[in-house]
């Protein structure tokens, strides 16, 4: 007797929230990255539990997917952050405002 | 395929171009002249595979049509075809642009490929207009026609080219949103098809599909009061800028309402008919009211153009077959004479580098063959008999008041603007052409035989049309009669009486006329 | 007591507090230590959930090469406490949070209502599932998916990795010094 | 009588304008040969006008009309067509004769007249074109190729008049006359529309078949023969010079003289005459030429008033000649149409013939104009004063002379119906004479007042010129004996009665008190002149108001320049383009143009470049998209 999907799902959506909230209150631009993987990792989660629920391998080939896409993004936005370091002094996202209108 | 080729030659000078400009100005230069003027010969094979006695499009001649599936998914199809109205305007443009390119020869310092490639691109562009028969592909070619023009304004104008430039695109992309529009509505009431030669009855909305179109093409007319844009872009085009841009361009206006407006919504325009044809009426007054008093040679003859096209509209909305065709032989005539104007004017711009009338005076003395053409085209704007102008204002005034479907006062008070158009013309040509000459003008050298090779062609086509306009007028009749078949469905104005002609055998048509209500009753009293 | 109700138990809370605390902490080392331990624990709730594959990619790719690399550039900026004060001010972080909620709120309907009325959700379904799940999904299987249905997106994702190679090396190389 | 003929006789004028036209530059250097081919032109004209005209003297019936004349379809459309096509008949040869023949005369006139101009090449060019063009106006066989030749000839008109086009004054003249004369052509124009839906034609002879059975057709409101024949009537106002578009006639003197003579006095600005005529039977059917016969005689009496006090010798012409455009349009519109055409002819040649000696008068002065600067030229200028008597006593209907016959078959005929018209045109008479003759005693008689370095220079005008003078004088003399003894049984009436159609009735009575009242008013009008002028000047200062009003034209120039004229130029620069199109339409553009960009600003605002704004807004969007879509949709 297996969990039922809805566990999952809510499990899912407490962190996808939870990084949601991270992104919107930390200035850091590395813990923002930080709580976009937590976002993915939620939703990973999602499509894990619905891959048994429906008894597909699909939803699990997608996580793979999602985790190479994750890999090569925080490869460029680790780079990123770096070179704007380099050039401004500071990661925090509120400093970096370049594209005020 | 031939007309393919005709669409496509262009394209291809333009690669040629691309890939050659190393080789110098000169062949820059041939290449674009020899592609024009290549396409201008075949496309005379249009003329020569052309079936008058077919009022559709000619659908049987596989030169002259070509139907290919495009984007099956979506109803799109490489569909291209001309009857007897798009051919004329197809081959203006022909004829127009190697003109174009013989005259501006020495006059583009900067960027010359690149000018002789927006040229030639533009060319496809507005022949591709003309040839559509697929409503996805007529819009392609609408938009595309654009940016060739944007650039030869923004990059070769004048030095408010930038405004003119802005101006002139937002102007028609507005213009073009709502017709993009009207084009979805009527591909999916058309069961999900852009051909245009499925599209038939009553449309839902006709009205406001109507108005997505009409206000489309009344801004490329342009129609009053959609028309500021033409006078500074004008001003601030190259002289072949403003050529091409009176010469065809605004004739994209007039043929969309000849081709989409009137045949698809009839009882939409007979709806809308009496403002269309009360602005039409204020534009050819204003027009010329306001050309008479501008002082910018230029600018005088962009609002000419505002009253010419006037008549055009006026004749269009007429639901008259003597009108429509007056309207459409009037297009063809617009373009001679408003392109000769504009080259006229850029060739003396090119010696005295002003525009300004009050620059001039007395070159009658100093160059006279400029003068005796100066003088034939604008007699023939003005429409004098004999040539161009009046055949085509005399058809459509004369129907508009016989056969038209609104009170003969807008005709009176459209002929008005035959007299207005003699005053303005005239007396820029007194101000520019007589008087005594001024001595920063006496150096000035009367026109080259390069300048002379440009304006003949043209002139020999303004005496033609005037002489002999049944060449043009003949080959357009049937796909004429078939718009205005479209058009009276809805019956509105009964059928005129027969012609009287010695030339006719004796047509034995009741005769009626709009207000002889009289001679009806009695007919009915007798039977 | 179901024993796997009990290990989702713990393991969901163990993620919910890493979640938690990654937000939470002034330091991004500590954020970073925190994200690992919720990586791993929904690494075991992969594998309560039978998808084993998963697992050990989310341990090797997560937790092991990505949060190296946040380790490492966080240490190369050398970056120290940063300030509290967030990017927006106190009354905007109150609004980001009750956002957060709402948003919570909302999943957790779709989670536990609005699911069960679609396709997805239905009975049917499940049935359909429970059919399915004589063959279980085993990395064999996954393999067999990847090498044949799933080919294309499966080079797509190799030219991904190798245009963010790419990328990276082009966004840190230092620029050419003008020679004096 | 053959096409062919007619195609010779039309086409030879216009291969003269294209040699001179398109060779000029190298004809430039040549003036014998240029103004050859061009007198030639119209010679080779001149025969087969003659031919035409002896052919249908001797077989009535030989006229060219119909299918006969057709040549090629020019336009046509729907339901309209119309054909390039020929309508000659005995009013036809009758305008032949004094096209070709006056031309003739003036071309070879202008061969000595023009010598040494700069321009010699391009005047051939203008006048063989304008012969031309009047050619195709009088054999049109149709409306519209009436209306050809009408405007063909206001171009050649303006580019005559503006020839010297480096004097302002010549080139506003030029525009004058055309501008006034497309006023008459909006008349015109709406004139043939009105025909064509009436007659869904607008060829004469389908129109004037079916004219009696349509004559009751509503059109416009009115009834349709009204409307075409008073819209026609108004082209004909214009190109004729009648009240109140005369005002471009005067003005146009500024041509060279020959000019003056051929077309503002000889030909063109009797084409509506002509077309009045040609419409007989149109004019009759409605009714409106006694509407054509008041305007007429009012512009006679007019135009003589204001020739009272000119000083100008070429404008007292003109007024005249508008005056007398007047008499021809009361002969045409009291229905005497075949008196109306004789004074046409009478004044073709007299007319001419003055304006030949005026430039002969200009010519020995160094182109002087003022009559007050001359003076006793009898004894200088014998042949020119001699040719000058003869015209000017035409014109004054001294008995047995042309102008005699004519004017006074026409004011017998209005004696009838139209007394009054009668009364104004025996007046206008006694002015004609009057001022006539004061011209001719302030010019050649009396003292010299001829300023004295040209006094020294007067010499007689060469034979090139003077003996189209004399040739001249001849038919301006006689040519009204001619056709006009026997008044309204002569054989010019029935001549010219076959065409129009309409016989016009004799007048009761007998015609000889008529014409001893005429003599008797223009004798008395030389003899007033005779008193008043014989040995003095003009006063140069106008003694009382009316005077002053007279001298000065009734300011019609003027009222027409500030009510008109100028309202309009004002209107269209301020008002239309400053206000309207600079300021409001493009206003409204730019307007739309300044309000997305204020618009813009405001949204800018908003762009913090703080990435969380966005994330922040993004987040408020999908909890109130999730929260619709969830809770409230369904």
């Amino acid at each position: 007797m297996s969990l039922p999907l809805e566990y999952y799902l809510v499990l899912s959506a407490l962190l996808f929230t939870i990084g949601v909230i991270g992104v919107l209150i930390r200035r850091n631009a590395i813990i923002i990255f930080m709580c976009i993987e937590l976002m993915l990792n939620a939703a990973n989660l999602a499509f894990v539990a619905f891959s048994r629920h429906l008894g597909q391998a699909e939803g699990q080939l997608f996580v793979f997917f999602v985790m190479a896409v994750a890999a090569a993004e925080v490869a460029i936005g680790l780079a990123i952050i770096v070179s704007v370091f380099k050039h401004r002094e500071t990661i925090n996202v509120d400093e970096v405002n370049s594209l005020k209108g | 395929m031939l007309l393919s080729l005709v669409i496509f030659l262009p394209l291809l000078g333009v690669i040629a171009i691309a890939l050659l400009r190393g080789m110098g100005p000169s062949v820059v230069k041939g290449i674009a002249f020899v592609i024009s003027l290549l396409t201008f010969v075949v496309s005379i094979g249009l003329y020569a595979g052309f079936d008058a006695s077919i009022e559709d499009f000619q659908t049987d001649n596989e030169l002259l049509y070509q139907k290919k599936a495009w984007i099956t998914g979506l109803g799109i199809s490489y569909h291209i075809g001309i009857d007897g109205i798009s051919l004329w305007l197809i081959l203006l443009t022909t004829f127009l642009t190697p003109v174009c390119i013989l005259a501006t020869w020495n006059s583009v310092e900067k960027g010359l490929s690149g000018f002789m490639m927006s040229l030639l691109a533009l060319e496809t562009g507005m022949l591709g207009v003309f040839c559509s028969l697929d409503l996805f592909l007529f819009f392609v070619f609408w938009e595309s026609m654009l940016i060739p023009m944007y650039f030869l304004i923004g990059i070769w104008g004048g030095e408010r080219r930038i405004y003119a430039t802005i101006k002139f695109v937002l102007y028609t992309m507005a213009g073009s949103a709502l017709m993009l529009v009207g084009i979805l509505a009527l591909y999916f009431q058309n069961g999900n098809s852009f051909d245009y030669t499925t599209l038939s009855g009553q449309f839902d909305h006709d009205s406001l599909l109507f108005l997505a179109f009409f206000i489309a093409f009344a801004i490329k007319v342009p129609l009053f009061p959609f028309h500021t844009w033409l006078p500074d872009a004008h001003v601030e085009a190259p002289t072949v800028g403003s050529v091409i841009l009176a010469g065809v361009l605004l004739k994209m206006g007039t043929y969309g309402i000849i081709r989409f407006c009137l045949p698809l919504f009839p009882e939409a325009a007979k709806l809308h008919t009496p403002w269309i044809v009360t602005l039409a009426v204020i534009g050819i007054i204003y027009g010329a009211l306001v050309a008479m008093v501008q002082p910018d040679l230029k600018k005088l003859v962009a609002y000419s153009s505002v009253s010419h096209l006037g008549f055009v509209v006026l004749g269009l909305f007429s639901q008259n077959h003597d009108a429509i065709q007056g309207s459409v032989l009037q297009m063809v005539n617009h373009g001679l004479s408003t392109g000769a104007l504009f080259l006229l004017v850029g060739m003396i711009y090119e010696r005295r580098h002003s525009r300004m009338i009050v620059d001039f005076g007395g070159l009658a003395k100093r160059m006279p063959i400029f003068a005796a053409i100066f003088l034939i085209v604008t007699l023939s704007s003005i429409g004098l008999p004999g040539l161009n102008g009046f055949v085509g204002e005399f058809m459509i005034l004369l129907g508009s008041f016989v056969g038209g479907a609104f009170s003969k006062w807008y005709v009176v008070f459209a002929t008005t603007g035959v007299i207005l158009a003699a005053v303005y013309m005239l007396w820029m040509f007194q101000r520019v052409m007589f008087g005594k000459l001024d001595k920063t003008n006496e150096a000035l050298p009367d026109l080259n035989s390069r300048e002379i090779a440009v304006l003949v062609p043209i002139l020999v086509f303004i005496v033609w049309i005037g002489v002999f306009p049944n060449t043009f007028l003949k080959p357009m009749e049937t796909s004429v009669g078939k718009v205005v078949e479209k058009v009276q469905v809805v019956p509105n104005t009964p059928e005129l009486g027969h012609v009287i002609n010695h030339r006719d055998t004796k047509a034995s048509l009741p005769i009626r006329n709009i207000e002889n209500t009289k001679l009806i009753e009695e007919e009915a009293q007798t039977k | 007591m179901n024993p796997e109700l009990i290990v989702f138990i713990i393991f969901g809370a163990v993620s919910i507090i890493g979640a938690i605390a990654v937000i939470s902490f002034r330091h991004p080392i500590y954020s970073a230590l925190s994200l690992i331990v919720t990586f791993f624990s929904q690494a075991g709730l992969f594998v309560l959930l039978g998808a084993h594959f998963v697992a050990a990619v989310q341990v090797i790719v997560y937790a092991g090469a990505i949060m190296v690399l946040f380790l490492f550039v966080i240490m190369l900026l050398n970056l120290g406490t940063l300030s509290a004060k967030g990017a927006l001010t106190g009354k905007l972080k109150g609004v980001a949070i009750i956002l957060g909620i709402l948003l919570a709120v909302e999943g957790v309907y779709i989670a536990v209502r609005a699911l069960n009325k679609t396709e997805v959700g239905s009975a049917e379904a499940a049935d359909a599932a429970a059919a399915l799940k004589d063959s279980p999904i085993d990395t064999y299987r996954i393999g067999e998916l990847l090498f044949s249905d799933y080919l294309l997106p499966f080079e797509v994702t190799s030219l991904i990795l190798l245009a963010a190679l790419i990328g990276v090396i082009v966004l840190v190389k230092r620029d050419k010094q003008p020679e004096n | 009588m053959s096409l062919g003929l007619i195609i010779v006789l039309l086409i030879s004028p216009l291969v003269g304008f294209l040699i001179n036209g398109l060779f000029g530059k190298w004809l430039k250097g040549n003036e014998k040969l240029s103004g050859t081919i061009g007198a030639l032109a119209v010679f080779i004209s001149l025969i087969c006008s003659i031919i035409a005209f002896v052919a249908i003297n001797i077989d009535p019936a030989a006229t060219l009309e119909g299918e006969d004349g057709f040549v090629y379809r020019w336009i046509s459309g729907g339901k309209f067509s119309v054909d390039i096509g020929f309508h000659v008949d005995a009013l036809t040869t009758v305008m032949l004769l004094v096209i070709t023949g006056v031309g003739f005369l003036i071309h070879v006139y202008s061969i000595g007249y023009m010598h040494g101009d700069e321009g010699y090449t391009r005047y051939f060019a203008y006048l063989n074109l304008f012969v031309f063009a009047m050619l195709i106006l009088v054999l049109g066989n149709n409306y519209l190729m009436m209306f050809v030749g009408w405007e063909g000839v206001g171009l050649c008109s303006y580019l005559l008049i503006g020839f010297w086009y480096e004097k302002q004054s010549a080139t506003d003249a030029g525009k004058k006359a055309f501008i006034v004369n497309r006023i008459g052509d909006f008349g015109f124009l709406l004139g043939m529309f009105t025909l064509f839906a009436v007659f869904n034609s607008l060829d004469f002879t389908s129109i004037f078949s079916e004219a009696e059975a349509k004559s009751d057709v509503v059109v416009f409101g009115v009834n349709g023969l009204v409307l075409a024949t008073m819209l026609l009537f108004v082209g004909a106002i214009g190109k004729s010079a009648q009240l109140p578009l005369y005002v471009w006639l005067p003005d146009a003197m500024e041509g060279p003289t020959p000019v003056s003579a051929l077309i503002h006095a000889a030909t063109m600005v009797t084409a509506g005459v002509y077309m009045i005529a040609r419409s007989a039977v149109l004019y009759n059917l409605a009714g409106t030429g006694t509407v054509v016969a008041w305007i007429g005689v009012l512009t006679a009496l007019f135009a003589a008033i204001i020739a009272l006090k000119q000083n100008d010798i070429k404008r007292i012409l003109a007024y005249s000649t508008v005056s007398q455009l007047g008499y021809m349009f009361v002969g045409v519109g009291i229905g005497a149409y075949a008196s109306g055409i004789f004074h046409l002819v009478t004044h073709a040649f007299f007319k001419g013939l003055m304006f030949l000696t005026a430039g002969s008068v200009m010519h020995a002065m160094a182109n002087e104009l003022d009559i007050r600067k001359m003076g006793g030229l009898r004894n200088k200028l014998p042949i020119t004063h001699a040719t000058f008597l003869v015209g000017a006593l035409a014109i004054a209907g001294a008995p047995f002379l042309s102008g005699f016959w004519s004017k006074d078959e026409i004011l017998h005929s209005a004696w009838g119906n139209y007394k009054i018209i009668y009364i104004i045109g025996l007046a206008t008479a006694f002015l004609t004479a009057f001022y006539m003759f004061r011209l001719i005693f302030v010019t050649f008689y009396g003292k010299s007042r001829v300023e004295p370095e040209v006094a020294s220079h007067i010499h007689e005008s060469p034979a090139v010129m003077w003996l189209p003078l004399v040739i001249l004088a001849v038919p301006a003399a006689l040519i009204g004996l001619l056709l006009g003894i026997g008044g309204h049984h002569s054989w010019f009436h029935h001549f010219t009665e076959n065409v129009t159609g309409f016989k016009g009735e004799a007048p009761e009575g007998s015609a000889i008190p008529f014409m001893i009242i005429s003599s008797i008013v223009g004798i008395l009008g030389i003899a007033y002149a005779w008193t008043r002028y014989k040995e003095r000047a003009p006063s140069d200062e106008p003694v009382n108001a009316l005077q002053k009003l007279v001298a000065n034209k009734f300011y019609v120039d003027e009222i027409y320049n500030t009510f008109i004229v100028q309202p309009i130029k004002n209107a269209s620069h301020f008002l239309l383009w400053k206000l309207f199109d600079v300021g409001i339409i493009d206003g409204i553009v730019n307007g739309a143009a300044a309000l997305i960009r204020v618009i813009g600003g405001l949204f800018r605002r908003l762009q913090t470049g703080v990435v969380q704004a966005y994330i922040l807004s993004m987040v408020i969007g999908i909890v109130l998209f999730l929260a619709y879509y969830l809770f409230f949709a369904n």
